[in-house]
């Protein structure tokens, strides 16, 4: 059975990170069409915050995935800052004091952190928001495991299925956020939080992936 | 745009350290927390705590409004953003006297989850926290879907008449009751002439055509309910008389105050100009004006444009809002 | 520019119109002049009365400063231009309660001769006038030529220390001379960072090249000293303080006043950041800040920029500066 | 001699009120160069206002100057409120009551109109002014006069002075009003109340000239 470790984590989201920092003007720019144009600016601000504190420092997944929650909650403010602080915070939570992670756990970390999001956003799939891309992300993991796919693969799975719900969002009229006042005009682009929330599932998976063993 | 600033990252921490150092006289910054600004008359015990917050850029909302007989308490978001949980949950125990801690704030999604966790936060200390929730623009939502709506500048009524009535040694309870008829009282809805630019972003997120106007346009440059040629001054004032007074459904003879607020780069004079037709159009309808303001009391950024803000007036809304107060944004005698 | 304005020729009827409904329990407008904004405590028999007049779009100046403990009655003139003498000379009257009356107002051609003529046509009425010209904008003059110098933010100064003297029961001459020492111990400086348009011009009649800044504008657009990239908010703030101290040379341990004022479309949170080094570079001098006024104080229309204003304390300017006083523009309590 | 009646002269101040309305953005325009950009604005708004007044009245040249006078000095403020409020004050003062005006008592209401410019605006021939327009013009009369030639030759000579004093302003650094303070940049273009100056005593020249007998 596939597993990756918790220990040594910490550069998974250093990674996660990176790739959030390099994506601000992208970020803010597919906001700028139907928001305010700050989504870069903000994800940036507050993952560039929590790489600084993680860097070199030898920490474990849920130790990076605990201080980025705390970054992001603490802050951040705006949407973003308790949506995806509750996240991390409970993927964090999810695999706190586990040696190593396998595919069950990494299900369970998943489902967490998508009902702290909702529980807090209460924002359904559809609505045009980062859950468009978290939620077919989730379910098609947990059919590749169950279906008997291995870790791995169930990883390539989720990446897949959230930049197909990250695109999905390109025809949806917001119904949530300050997008929704817009109405029509809002259909046609895609999602910030969608497209930003691609690009942490997809730096997760991908540093899961690398370290399988 | 050409600005004063520094780092554009750095706008808000600017902002802030260089109002307190104007201010105070009436405000200090949280000792625990460099986005809570806290009234230097704060706390007071035995008296329910008032606390708002928002996203900076607004100035001098938010922070404008800490001070006696105002708010207590102000928890600062980065522009146009939501403040955190932890400045929401800081700024209430900054308030907090004892008595309980009223948050009074406006409808964003952003402000709605943060205090929502604050809140949580607050009642782990024993804090008690009871909420208002400002939607008093009506062009954000229809009259059924008010709750959806946006908070703008009635906000300003809310504290001040919140922050009166805590003055006053009210509960929690009546307090908070009396804020929430207070915006309840309350219809406003702004004309943007102008986009504005956040700092880090370096251009408008949005547009107004020259010769155009947005009816209905919110505090961040949210779209209104229509795209018009820009009229005169007594017809747009007119326009937005109207669709306040529509909405508001107020009888002959009620007492109402009158706010006609600035959206950042529109000059002083124009918002007379509009107040001259908008009192008029007010006192056409049998209605009488108990008290005018006018000026930039809720802005965004160098936005052009102004808003309009009509509250409704019972006794004890009129004492509330009579009620002395001095804050750095709102000296009233 | 996208305005909310009526004709271009009637934006000043409509502004005062507006101004009076807005402000009816501290203003009202003469019966005999439509140009003459008068405080609603006005004439104050035995007492000196306080006038004061200039051209329109600096609101709140300078109407914004009539009221209690202030100016008495004042000139209103067309958009950047001196009311007329006749303006002039009935706010004279207006503000005529028996003992005299001054006219604080700032050094400009028009201004001069129109005040000049009032005072002769008041003299013939029994009225005793006796004037104080501002001219606190270092950047208009060398110090050599003081007297050629503008009348800019530091009239605020002015009024409201002249206005307080005057509510003492000080003498006519009493009066002119603290104010007077008021003026004298004033020192300006603005800075512009984009033009304004008169409405019925069309057009902005002074460019501000994007990237760059005016330094030692005026509140027309007079150009400045210097034409020079534009530098951070620190460095902006750093030599405008500079500028204002090394002319006003005053000994170490001096209690000032601080006004950072906006020009009109400059967002309010940049002048708090500009104030965060002002106040650094003030206090690095050695000097104590007794009171610091941000805001929309004196204004150009929409122009971008800032003016920053110092004045140099001693007993009794401070008490002055500290007494009650409520108009339009300035609550004090 | 020459002479023109003081009767019907208000026509000659409306034909000059029509002037300076019609140069309204050209009086601007030259301002804006190195003024404020309000010369034709504010001159329009009084002349207007006063051929307003006279529209359809029969009124003497004294009493048209008159009442432009106080429209100007009562109404217009700024700068050419009182200028030239003094001026056509005391035009009218000079020749009030009188039949016919010869050369002699054009040329005293010349000097007290001037005088009252100086007493009040205390700027000097070379400021960049409209006495640059004035004086010349005033002194050209005078020598035309003084040398034997006729009212009407004499007029000839005060409009050929304005005009040249208008232009003189091109080359001269601004010492008084609003340009004064753009020192060096203020050479190289007309003074706006130099032009309006030479419009004014351009209508009054021709008027008067015609009407001559
Ligand atoms: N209730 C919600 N639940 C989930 N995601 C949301 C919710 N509200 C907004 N979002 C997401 O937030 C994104 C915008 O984030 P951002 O621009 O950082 O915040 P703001 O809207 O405050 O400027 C949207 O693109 C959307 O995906
Ligand atoms: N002291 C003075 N004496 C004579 N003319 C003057 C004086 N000051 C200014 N002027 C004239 O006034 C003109 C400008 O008039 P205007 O634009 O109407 O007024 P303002 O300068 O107040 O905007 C200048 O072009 C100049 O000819
Ligand atoms: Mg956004
Ligand atoms: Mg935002
Ligand atoms: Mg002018
Ligand atoms: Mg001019």
């Amino acid at each position: 059975m596939q597993t990756f470790p918790n220990a040594g984590g910490g550069a998974i989201v250093e990674a996660m990170a990176a790739r959030i920092v390099e994506n601000r003007a992208y970020l803010s720019e597919i906001d700028g069409k139907i928001g305010d144009g700050d989504h870069g600016v903000n994800m940036a601000k507050g993952f560039g915050l929590a790489a600084e504190r993680l860097a070199g420092r030898d920490t474990t997944l849920a130790e990076a995935l605990a201080l980025l929650g705390d970054v992001l909650m603490g802050e951040i403010g705006g949407s973003m800052g308790p949506l995806y602080g509750m996240m991390f915070t409970e993927f964090a939570e999810a695999i706190e004091g586990v040696e190593r992670i396998d595919a069950a756990l990494f299900s369970t970390m998943l489902h967490k952190g998508l009902e702290g999001v909702q529980s807090i956003g209460s924002a359904k799939v559809g609505d045009k928001t980062l859950l468009d891309t978290f939620v077919p992300a989730v379910e098609a993991f947990d059919a590749a495991t169950g279906g008997g796919r291995s870790f791995a693969e169930a990883l390539d799975a989720l990446v897949e299925a959230a930049d197909k719900g990250r695109d999905s969002t390109i025809d949806l009229v917001a119904r949530i956020g300050r997008a929704s006042r817009l109405g029509e005009r809002s259909r046609g682009v895609l999602d910030a939080g969608a497209t930003s929330c691609a690009l942490i599932l997809g730096s997760l998976a991908e540093g899961a992936a690398r370290r399988l063993s | 745009m050409q600005r004063f600033i520094n780092d554009p990252d750095n706008v808000v921490d600017d902002t802030v350290r260089g109002f307190v150092k104007a201010h105070r006289d009436l405000v200090r910054l949280s000792e625990t927390n460099r986005r809570v600004v806290v009234s230097t008359a704060a706390p007071r015990q035995g008296r329910v705590g008032v606390v708002t917050g928002g996203g900076s850029g607004h100035e001098p909302a938010f922070i404008g409004y800490t001070g006696k007989g105002l708010v207590d308490a102000v928890a600062v978001g980065e522009l146009f953003s939501s403040p955190t949980a932890k400045s929401f949950h800081d700024a209430i125990k900054e308030a907090s006297g004892g008595a309980g801690v009223v948050c009074l704030y406006g409808n964003y999604a952003g402000d709605n989850m943060n205090v929502k966790m604050a809140q949580k936060l607050s009642q782990k200390d024993g804090i008690e926290v009871a909420v208002v929730v400002a939607n008093d623009d009506v062009c954000s939502a229809p009259p059924e879907e008010r709750e959806k709506r946006r908070g703008v500048a009635g906000e300003i009524f809310m504290w001040k008449i919140g922050g009166a009535k805590a003055n006053e040694g009210a509960s929690l309870e009546e307090v908070r009751a009396t804020a929430q008829k207070a915006i309840d009282n309350c219809r406003s809805i702004g004309v943007g002439l102008g986009p504005c630019t956040l700092p880090a972003v370096g251009h408008p997120n949005f547009q107004i055509e020259a010769g155009t106007m947005e009816v209905g346009i919110g505090h961040h440059g949210e779209p209104g309910i229509r795209v018009e040629p820009l009229k005169t001054a007594a017809e747009v004032a007119r326009d937005m008389a109207r669709i306040v007074l529509d909405d508001h459904a107020l009888p002959s003879g009620t007492e109402v105050a009158v706010l006609v607020s600035g959206l950042g780069a529109t000059p002083l004079n124009e918002l007379y100009i509009l107040n001259d037709t908008i009192e008029a159009e007010i006192v056409g309808r049998g209605l009488s004006i108990h008290r005018t303001y006018v000026g930039n009391y809720f802005t965004s950024l160098e936005m052009v444009g102004a808003t309009l803000t009509v509250l409704a007036l019972d006794d004890e809304l009129k004492r509330l809002l009579d009620a002395e107060a001095h804050a750095p944004g709102f000296h009233q005698a």
